[in-house]
């Protein structure tokens, strides 16, 4: 048998695909709940390889079409950036 | 069309000669004659473009390569220049045949070397001598080409070749 | 299917809608419906600061939220959801000059006063507090260990899981369109998904609440202001325990969110607008802010910043009461950046004066009427 | 582990002068240029961190900055990606076990205004689509400034080592190493003011203008301002759930391939491979040709979903394909020692009793791409999800304009399809961008209806129909 808790959706907050199906099985198949309360999407990788993986066990566990579900927003900055560079640069040295 | 070799990976050569019209024996022990293993229609025209005599017709990019033999010189300008590494020579010579493929692996083999004689599922099926090598600085495809000479019977089945390691 | 009748239809499931139908479902309201155009949470709530503060300068916001901390501090066990749990890591106003001192100094007495235990602290005790703290000149600072912050996410997470357990109707995706009155008294409501009868409504749909109080000819002074949001990689947690603020630094507000990364922003507002676009310009400036106030800020990065509306009065105070002009109709909205803290608060409040009529906590501050008497409170300070 | 020789690539010509950097205070000799994770990989050192919350082993895995599996401390600086930072003689690095305190600095940064770069059209992307249409529109007359987040242009034909199909006016025959080179030298010549190391962060509206801002180095903030910007910024690597499937030495192709064919490093000594697309049995055959065995390639699909000539060229040289298996596990202790496999049913069950175990140090993944959108998403561009362009995509009219004015896509970032159309789509936006900005004259337009024949003949065989319907719906007409 898979053991769905060795399987890393999400490797910035660690969540594994066990913690997001057993989020569905409660009946929270909302990409933008699942994605706040187990903080999927939120970290340094900006959700670039987790929430494709999401939407597809949502539309596998709930029969819909990946089509229809609603990606969250892109938000700035696309990269992450230090504070430092943004400030004006690390030149002070 | 059957694409059953999609799930293997290669063509068997009964699949292969559906595909392609073979050259006849004579035009086989004539000279080296150019045979594409090319069977998807895919985008792609070089051999077509490149060869000196327009043996190989290709009515849009899309169509497969059909080489006219009789009219094939055997320069062998389309194995070399060939993206999808598909095109190959056959020779006949009373009991060997020469066959002249791409190899882009190291190392290139020297004139008479033996090498070992891979099939189309990399099956080791023999040695081989090498007759001729165009180095990647000679070819125009940017591609070394190696003739090897093998058994007659193993012409149509001998598509790659690996140098053999120290003391093998 | 969505019921057609309720006793208590709620628009908006922010906090304030939902913790509201969680205080009427205690007081044996048992036929609730709760009505979100978008997803729970997604209006204001999502997109707040998450801070939990006592430290205000006036009594009603003091005796407010002192009421909230106790309820925040007791809803993991109440709605057994241990998970939701407010952080009391308190907060620390940095004070860069004297008037910025006796100002807290005379908010700290009446904090005091009310039972808040705040105090003023030196540089050191600060920077003992947060150690990578800047203080070279901080001449002190306004310290309450009681308040916090708490997880927006998980309290909606927990309020809504509780509420559907227990019978109350949660629709989300249905938007409010219209509130029907008959014979001056609230007859039901329009959605997106049909017409509910219900004698009670409760507007809790914040910067949106204007929107149905124009369909219904009333009118308060609530505008939508966009105001944005940065949270930065995680790091060691502990490095920056409270919510840390400086006026000196844009109204910097930042903290540590339990997985070690910062949430926060500075007070650049725009509006008012409905445009909820990130800029770049606040990016930078709060980069600039928060790199003053702890420099070594400077090394990590911001991995997102987005906006979201404080729905803003005049004086910065909710619009909390009963509607006169209508029967049965009730506002709680407009909380200007302060409605998740304050939402157990709001929503005892609220639902005392709903079942009970009147209640024990200072409502009358919030009194939707003050404005067309021209009774504006102090500014509250929007922070956080 | 660092590649001696290669049959296509010089490495020894292409390396910088040797360093050495210090790993947890050991010294390791290293080259001018590359990254502290390709060095420290060529070491043997695949664990970069341990995770926060679970403790468990993070290595490399995207290698182009985007995953944060490698972060680790440098020089004392929590977090730094290090598969896009690179080395420095005396360098100090650290593996991060959990989370790291802040540095105990209390020094300020100082406030600069941004550096400004004025231009008609701003492009993201220096890839096949980019650097063509940099090169289209300047030789339209239009001031163009390029940025691209690598420290090489060409995208993803920097590592290919195979040659390319199509015609041979475009290139066709050429491998995709010399292709970018040939694009490069096209686009300088023609003027392009390039900016390498440069990752846009946003795009903005700045009056009637865009402003496009981004970081050089990881060090210095570029604001560039332009009329029309050009988005080709390619596609990002699928990932796909199994267990351990965060182990060390799982690696996406994308990150192979840079390892070896970028950097001339091996990756490992044998490995699995899953998917048997294009990018999957490609990169068994680069693996073969820098002398790293490939043990096998899994594939869920009944069949090979590359192009049938190269799936033979690594089948003639012993690799197996198994079609309808898939990989159910990585097994190992800090990093990959096992793959176990195993046939699957119709419904893409594992069939029990079917399982394989290998011994390979490399898991590769290979199982798809879809379009970097994120820039435009952010900007405000209307996406859809559109399965034969392999994900999320952008709606976009004839001249590549998306729904937000000015803003044009071409390339893998408007769907997943082959370099030559890339390059063919890089030449519709530059030449549309041309127009747009008023750099370009008519001649531009008789130019873009010959690139729409290109395009259209290319995609008109059978591999073209999947991207033909798929353009049916992202087209606004």
């Amino acid at each position: 048998m898979t053991d769905k808790s060795k399987i890393i959706i999400c490797r910035c907050n660690e969540v594994t695909q066990k913690e997001i199906e057993d989020l569905i099985d409660q009946g929270i198949t909302d990409i933008e709940m699942i994605k706040r309360i187990t903080h999927i999407g939120m970290g340094p990788c900006q959700g670039r390889t987790c929430i494709p993986l999401v939407a597809g066990i949502i539309a596998r566990k709930t029969g819909m079409r990946i089509e229809d579900i609603v990606i969250p927003a892109t938000r700035i900055p696309v990269r992450p950036v230090a504070m430092g560079v943004l400030v004006g640069g690390d030149d002070e040295e | 069309m059957n694409d059953e070799y999609l799930s293997r990976g290669y063509l068997t050569v009964e699949e292969l000669r559906k595909l392609t019209p073979m050259p006849s024996e004579e035009r086989l022990k004539k000279k080296p004659v150019a045979v594409p293993e090319c069977p998807q229609e895919i985008p792609c025209t070089p051999c077509a473009e490149i060869c000196p005599v327009n043996a190989i017709s290709m009515p849009t990019p899309n169509d497969r390569p059909m080489v006219d033999y009789d009219k094939c010189i055997g320069c062998s300008l389309c194995v070399q220049i060939c993206p999808g590494l598909a095109f190959f020579m056959i020779h006949y010579r009373g009991e060997v045949a020469r066959i002249t493929l791409p190899h882009e692996l190291l190392p290139v083999p020297k004139r008479g070397d033996e090498v070992i004689l891979l099939n189309r599922k990399g099956e080791n099926v023999g040695t081989g001598k090498v007759v001729l090598v165009i180095p990647r600085e000679k070819s125009v495809g940017d591609t070394p080409v190696v003739t090897v000479e093998v058994p007659v019977e193993l012409a149509w089945e001998v598509r790659a070749i690996r140098v053999k390691e120290a003391g093998e | 299917m969505m019921k057609n009748k309720v006793d208590v239809a709620i628009i908006g499931g922010g906090i304030i809608g939902l913790y509201t139908a969680y205080e009427l479902h205690k007081r044996g309201v048992d036929n609730i419906a709760i009505y979100e155009k978008n997803y729970l949470g997604s209006g204001s709530t999502f997109r707040c600061g998450t801070g939990i503060r006592q430290q205000f300068g006036d009594e009603a916001n003091i005796r407010m939220m002192k009421r909230a901390v106790e309820k925040w501090t007791g809803l993991g066990e109440e709605i057994n959801f241990p998970k939701f749990k407010m952080a009391q890591t308190g907060y620390l106003f940095l004070l860069y000059d004297e008037d910025e001192m006796s100002r807290f100094k005379k908010n700290v007495e009446l904090q005091n006063s009310l039972g808040v235990p705040s105090r003023i602290i030196s540089p050191e005790e600060a920077q003992e507090i947060v150690p990578t703290l800047d203080t070279s000149e901080v001449i002190g600072a306004s310290w309450n260990p009681t308040d916090g912050k708490a997880n927006p996410f998980l309290a909606v997470h927990g309020l809504a899981r509780y509420l559907r357990e227990n019978g109350v109707e949660i629709n989300e995706y249905t938007e409010v369109r219209d509130v029907i009155v008959k014979g001056g008294a609230v007859d039901g409501i329009k959605t997106s998904r049909g017409e509910v009868k219900a004698e009670i409504v409760l507007n809790a749909a914040n910067a949106w609440a204007k929107i149905i109080n124009e369909k219904l000819g009333v009118n308060f002074p609530i505008e939508p202001y966009k105001h944005q949001g940065i949270v930065s990689e995680p790091f060691k947690k502990g490095e920056i325990k409270p919510m840390v603020i400086s006026f000196r630094h844009g109204g910097a507000y930042l903290t540590q969110k339990a997985n070690g990364g910062i949430i926060g922003g500075i007070a650049l507002k725009y509006g008012p607008t409905w445009d909820l676009t990130p800029t770049y310009d606040f990016l930078r400036e709060v980069a600039k802010n928060f790199t003053r106030i702890i420099p070594a800020l400077k090394y990590i990065t911001i991995i997102r910043q987005w906006a979201g509306y404080y729905a803003e009065t005049p004086d910065h105070n909710a619009v909390i009461g009963k509607v006169k002009e209508i029967d049965g109709y009730y506002i709680s909205a407009g909380f200007s950046g302060h409605g998740f803290m304050l939402a157990p608060a709001a929503a005892e409040g609220m639902a005392d004066l709903i079942t009970k009529g009147s209640t024990s906590l200072p409502l009358d501050f919030y009194d939707p009427y003050r404005f067309e008497r021209g009774e504006l409170r102090e500014q509250a300070v929007q922070m956080g | 582990m660092r590649i001696e020789e290669h049959p296509v690539i010089d490495f020894t010509r292409r390396r910088g002068k040797k360093v050495t950097i210090y790993f947890e205070g050991k010294p390791i000799e290293a080259y001018e240029g590359e990254p502290i994770a390709e060095a420290l990989h060529a070491a043997g050192i695949r664990v970069m961190n341990y995770a926060p919350k679970t403790g468990r082993a993070r290595g490399l895995f995207c290698a182009i900055g985007k995953c944060s599996s490698c972060l680790m401390k440098v020089n004392g600086i929590p977090n730094v990606r290090t598969c896009i930072t690179l080395v420095e003689d005396g360098m100090k690095v650290e593996r991060q076990r959990g989370l790291e305190p802040l540095p105990r600095d209390y020094r300020p940064p100082k406030w600069k205004e941004a550096k400004r770069v004025e231009a008609d059209i701003i492009i993201i992307g220096g890839g096949p689509a980019g650097l063509m249409a940099g090169a289209k529109a300047a030789e339209h007359g239009a001031k163009v400034a390029l940025m691209d987040e690598n420290p090489i242009l060409g995208g993803q034909l920097v590592k290919q080592t195979h040659k390319f199909f199509g015609k041979r006016e475009q290139f066709a025959g050429v491998r995709g190493i010399k292709i970018a080179e040939i694009l490069e030298k096209d686009a300088r010549e023609k003027g392009v003011d390039i900016y390498l190391e440069t990752s846009a962060i946003g795009i903005f509206q700045d009056g009637d203008r865009k402003l496009v801002a981004a970081v050089r180095k990881n060090k210095e903030l570029i604001e560039f301002v332009g009329k029309a910007v050009i988005v080709a910024t390619g596609a990002m690597e699928k990932m796909i759930p199994f267990e351990n499937n965060d182990l060390p030495g799982v690696y996406g192709a994308g990150a192979i391939q840079t390892l070896m064919n970028t950097y001339g490093i091996k990756p490992g000594k044998r490995v699995l491979i899953v998917g048997a697309g294009n990018v999957g049995v490609i990169l068994a055959y680069q693996l073969i040709q820098a002398g790293v065995d490939v043990i096998a390639v899994v594939e869920a699909m009944p069949k090979v979903g590359a192009y049938f000539v190269h799936a033979a060229k690594i089948r003639r040289l012993g690799v197996p394909i198994y079609t309808r298996h898939t990989i159910l596990r990585a097994e190992g202790k800090e990093k990959v020692e096992r793959a176990v496999i195993a046939e699957i049913d119709d419904r893409w069950q594992p069939i029990p009793g079917t399982e394989k175990t290998y011994d390979v140090d490399i898991i590769a993944l290979a199982v798809g791409l879809r379009p970097s959108i994120e820039l435009l998403h952010q900007a405000g561009a209307q996406i859809v999800y559109v399965r034969e362009l392999s994900g999320y995509v952008v709606r976009h009219d004839d001249r590549l304009e998306t729904t937000v004015r000015g803003i044009f896509v071409a390339g893998d970032s408007s769907g997943i399809e082959e370099a030559t159309t890339a390059m063919l789509e890089g030449k519709l936006a530059g030449l549309a961008a041309a127009l747009f900005v008023g750099a370009a004259d008519l001649r531009a337009i008789d130019e873009m209806k010959k690139v729409r024949q290109d395009i259209e003949e290319f995609r008109s065989g059978p591999f073209g129909e999947r991207i033909r319907i798929g353009e049916e719906k992202v087209m606004i007409r």
